[in-house]
């Protein structure tokens, strides 16, 4: 599935979901130092069918508009990526931290969180 | 090897030695007990001595271990309940809920920072005679998440541990002799409280 | 001055007169016939409690393929007075949220209405402290003053838990005790009268249980309600409110609170035994035998089914009691009536 | 009516693992329930990242404790699928063995926990574990270890099953069959025990859809979806796999799901048992350094016993460069707020019993 261009992404995903791709599998994101790309796995049931969509981010300007009111499975999701990824989802009801009480600053699966790991991978 | 056997000769004599005045020293003390000085002896103190060995004896053979799995290691904690490794032949009484009637608090599992204040609060709400036993790699020194940014290593951080178990998991046979370690603690057959 | 020396002389006379010597006899005996059968009857309850509480280890144990307490005396049988002794030597707690004074007074009030309830019910023809021709009827007074008792030591243990639960022991009180009431009316119109003694008497050729078979059934039940055993330990929840009313009672408190809990279980079954199985009639062996080995079995049977049975929930228990336990009981009394009438028992 | 907020602490006697449930309650009914979850987050996703691939086994089977080996094989064919390695015959019918296995003993775990759930069926919670720990003792004897295996290696196992192997296996395979039809019986025999489960916690099937849930709370509702079959992995269709389908969409429904998938993986093992190609199936031995990824990245799925579970990883030269983990408890949880909507206080853990969640799983 070749990759989507940040602007039409939601007409995208709009469309798939019209057509019968339903059931949301899972929303991540890789952290390439230069861009952050975002992944989409979608389903269809009953046919049996996947789709991967993909569409990348400026690693300063990382806004998505949520897509809660298609797929109400995202709702975790979406959290759970905005307080590892620091990408803030727009449109979203409840803002309460998905993770209890997590005291570390920053997003830790971003590249640039470090915490003294011996196995550091130095880049 | 000349020199090594001396040497060896030499430490037993001295070990001789010093237990003969171990010995003589123990013969003595047993001689001249010391009584209390028996004007001032507060009526607590007579019955806590005179119920002593009962008290213990009934703290040792019934320990009532908490209810405190976190992760894989409440897996063997549930085994060491079950059926093959009965933990009611003891007296270890399967797991009451509340903190208030628990005697052991069986930490099985890795303790993260946002649990801190919750195992703080149950450890406060036991009552006076409690132990703590780190069941598990993970709560004796962090086990494979040493490194995580969310882990602390090792519950003695936190809490005064009586008795660590090795293992990832232990197997529940290790909890059950952890736990006679413990009896042997509370009846201060091991070493004293 | 002279008035006080009269009113003085005044008062001694009165009092002289009060200790006449045939009313201090009747004193005398009445006080310590009591009080040695009452220190005798808390031994036996005493007895009846380590003994229960080790039948319960082994059986459950046994329904779960485990060998329960074997270490402590022969066999685990001191397992239980070690943890009561381990229970009272641990720290006294009253919680600070607590209403103090009556979240103490209420625990020692339901193990005392329990002990003063076994002075009422008769062990054997001869072994009986008093012969009240009422005793049924005083008995399940005290009976249903225990979940008001409950409800005070839940409500005023300041515990989330414990006020929920508190509360659910009023409600589920209401359910249970009008059936089992209306089976006592049946028993007592069966033996013309509330005394146990003549109860037992009425049972000499038919036992209750085969002459009202749905009367027995839904005594059961609502004594297994009573009793708080499961299916119906709805007050001491554990999965959902930790474990009730007892969240915070202190270590010390439980160790009384399980002393109740057998000796309720031990009162229950005795009730059973009495107004369903001819108390203490047998052919060979003397009386007390006969209630005791009957008195084990029926607990037995209680045991088992706490190995067995789910919890039932609130509602389900309200509408059960409603909806099935009092219908059958009008039934059976109606049941009753016909035999009385048509004079087929005596 | 007054509305009252529950907070049903980590530390509670059904909820496995660390979970806060805050429960708006009005009256008896349940307004909302608001799961706090992240107790037991460690970072594996982060973690993974500065280890080699085949130093991060022993994390991949600590997500879900219940069913390690489903977790640990999910990862090391993904790791297969980078490194472009084929799995050998015989290594096939190894892994649906074990794996098999593995899905009843977590099966067995959750009948037994739900019960203890539910009521004071303490008994049924020891039975079901002294079941448990049969299976328990069977992987012990093909892989040396109780719970946590480490025996995946690329393109096989790391030691083929021991000689008796095969009629231990029958003889505990006998066993638990046996005891499942008393447990069958003995259960919905029970009314009391039926009331707890019937129409409790009831998902639709177009909820279950949009919701997202997956494995036995899927299939519960109606929706026919199995990896084993969908995606064909490790001959599953060849060993006449069926899934089992309930329309029901209760807890009930969700309950006899798995009874039935215990009774499948039942068959399934003795079939594979039977029909295993003589071979080595042998894997690579650990090699940290000098792995070549084939391809940039790879996305596998597998069914793990809580549902469908799936990883995605991104090559680099030694060592994974992104490792995202899809948890199936993760999304059951999420649904727990809708499904328990309504109903009464107490079905709460009724519900909670029937989702089957493991709390590392969540956390991550």
């Amino acid at each position: 599935m070749p990759k989507i261009e940040y602007a039409n992404l939601d007409a995208e995903i709009e469309k798939l979901h019209s057509e019968g791709f339903t059931y949301l599998t899972k929303i991540t994101a890789v952290d390439y130092v230069d861009h952050v790309e975002v992944l989409y796995f979608l389903r269809d049931i009953e046919k049996n069918k996947e789709i991967v969509v993909r569409s990348d981010l400026a690693p300063n300007y990382l806004r998505l508009k949520s897509i809660m009111h298609l797929y109400p499975a995202a709702d975790w999701y979406e959290r759970e990526l905005s307080e590892m990824f620091g990408i803030d989802f727009i449109g979203r009801k409840t803002k309460r931290l998905l993770l209890e009480k997590w005291d570390g600053k920053g997003n830790p699966l971003r590249k640039s969180f470090t915490w003294g790991s011996k196995y550091e991978v130095q880049e | 090897m000349i020199f090594m056997e001396e040497n060896i000769a030499e430490n037993e004599k001295v070990m001789n030695a010093r237990k003969e005045m171990d010995k003589l020293v123990a013969d003595s003390l047993k001689r001249y007990k010391l009584k209390p000085n028996a004007l001032f002896v507060k009526l607590s103190d007579v019955t806590k001595h005179i119920a002593k060995k009962p008290v213990d004896w009934a703290r040792t053979n019934s320990v009532w271990p908490m209810q405190f799995g976190l992760a894989c290691c409440a897996m063997e904690l549930m085994d060491f309940g079950s059926s093959r490794i009965d933990a009611e032949r003891n007296g270890y009484l399967l797991f009451r809920a509340t903190p208030r009637q628990c005697d052991a608090m069986i930490v099985a599992g890795w303790v993260t920072k946002s649990v801190i204040p919750e195992l703080k609060r149950l450890y406060e709400q036991m009552l006076e005679p409690r132990y703590v036993i780190a069941y598990g790699e993970c709560a004796t020194s962090g086990g494979p998440w040493w490194e995580s940014y969310n882990i602390i290593k090792g519950i003695d951080q936190v809490l005064p541990v009586d008795v660590y178990v090795a293992g990832c998991p232990p197997r529940p046979e290790s909890l059950f002799q952890a736990l006679i370690k413990l009896q042997k603690k509370i009846g201060g057959v091991v070493a004293k409280d | 001055m002279l008035t006080n020396e009269l009113a003085y002389s005044k008062a001694v006379a009165y009092i002289m007169s009060l200790l006449s010597w045939d009313k201090l006899n009747f004193i005398y005996n009445f006080v310590l016939a009591n009080i040695v059968y009452g220190v005798i009857v808390i031994i036996g309850v005493m007895l009846f409690v380590v003994i229960f509480g080790w039948v319960e280890r082994k059986v459950m144990a046994k329904a779960q393929f485990r060998h329960g307490p074997t270490k402590v005396g022969p066999y685990g049988f001191f397992q239980n007075i070690a943890d009561a002794l381990k229970l009272l030597s641990k720290e006294n707690f009253i919680p600070e949220s607590a209403d103090k004074y009556l979240f103490v007074s209420s625990i020692v009030f339901i193990l005392a209405i329990l002990l003063f309830s076994m002075l009422i019910v008769p062990f054997s023809g001869g072994i009986y402290a008093v012969d009240l021709s009422v005793a049924l009827l005083a008995i399940f007074v005290l009976l249903s003053v225990l979940p008001i008792l409950i409800f005070v030591a839940g409500w005023s243990s300041g515990n989330k838990f414990g006020s929920i639960s508190a509360q659910r022991s009023i409600i589920m009180m209401v359910s249970y005790e009008m059936p089992m009431l209306m089976v006592i009316a049946a028993v007592a119109l069966a033996a013309h009268s509330f005394s146990f003694f003549s109860i037992v008497g009425a049972q000499s050729n038919m036992y209750f249980a085969v002459l009202m078979p749905i009367g027995f059934v839904v005594f059961f039940i609502a004594m297994l309600a009573e009793l708080e055993r499961p299916p119906f330990d709805i007050r001491e929840a554990d999965s959902e409110l930790i474990s009730g009313w007892l969240t915070d009672v202190g270590a010390p408190f439980y160790a009384s609170v399980l002393i109740v809990d057998y000796a309720r279980m031990l009162l229950g079954s005795l009730l059973i035994v009495l107004l369903f199985f001819g108390g203490w009639q047998g052919p060979f062996l003397p009386k007390v035998a006969w209630l005791l080995i009957k008195v084990f079995i029926v607990a037995i049977f209680i045991i088992v089914l706490r190995a067995t049975y789910v919890r039932m929930r609130l509602d389900r228990l309200l509408r059960f009691g409603w909806l099935w336990l009092l219908p059958l009981s009008i039934i059976n009394l109606i049941w009753v009536y016909f035999f009385m009438v048509w004079g087929v028992i005596l | 009516m007054s509305e009252t907020k529950i907070n049903i602490g980590p530390i509670h006697p059904s909820t496995h693992g660390v979970l806060r449930l805050v429960v708006t309650v009005d009256g008896d009914t349940i307004k909302e329930v608001e799961p706090h979850i992240g107790f037991l987050h460690r970072g594996v996703e982060k973690l993974a990242e500065s280890r080699m691939y085949m130093q991060n086994i022993v994390y991949m089977e600590k997500l879900d404790y219940a069913a390690p080996m489903a977790h640990q094989e999910l990862y090391v064919s993904t790791v297969e699928k980078l490194l472009g390695i084929e799995v050998k015959e015989r290594a096939e019918y190894v892994r649906v063995v074990l794996l098999e296995l593995q899905r009843i003993a977590s099966h067995l775990l959750w009948l037994g926990t739900m019960c203890n759930d539910i009521g004071q069926m303490f008994s049924m919670f020891m039975w079901t574990m002294r079941d448990r720990d049969m299976i328990l003792r069977l992987l012990q004897e093909a892989t040396g270890q109780r719970m946590f295996y480490v025996n995946m290696r690329l393109g096989g196992v790391n030691r083929d099953l021991p000689a008796g192997f095969e009629d231990d296996t029958y003889k505990v395979l006998d066993s638990i069959e046996h005891s499942l039809g008393e447990y069958k019986d003995f259960l919905e025999s029970n009314p009391v025990f039926m009331e707890r489960l019937k129409n409790v916690g009831v998902l639709s099937r177009e909820n279950a859809i949009r919701l997202g849930v997956t494995g036995p709370v899927l299939r519960g509702s109606g929706i026919d979806y199995d990896v084993r079959r969908n995606s064909s992995y490790y001959k599953y269709t060849k060993l006449g796999f069926r899934p089992a389908v309930e329309t029901g969409g209760d807890s009930f429904a969700r309950y006899k799901v798995r009874m039935k998938e215990m009774q499948e993986s039942i068959s399934l093992v003795r079939k594979a048992l039977e029909e295993m190609p003589k071979g080595d199936a042998l894997g690579l031995p650990i090699k940290l350094i000098g792995a070549v990824p084939k391809e940039k990245e790879a996305i596998v799925k597998r069914e793990l016993p809580r549902g469908e579970g799936m990883m995605y990883m991104v090559a680099d030269k030694q060592r994974p460069y992104r490792l995202a983990i899809r948890a199936p408890a993760f999304i059951n949880l999420a649904a727990l707020d809708h499904i328990s909507r309504g109903q009464r206080l107490a079905d709460l853990f009724a519900i909670l019993g029937s989702l089957d969640l493991v709390m590392a799983d969540v956390d991550k």
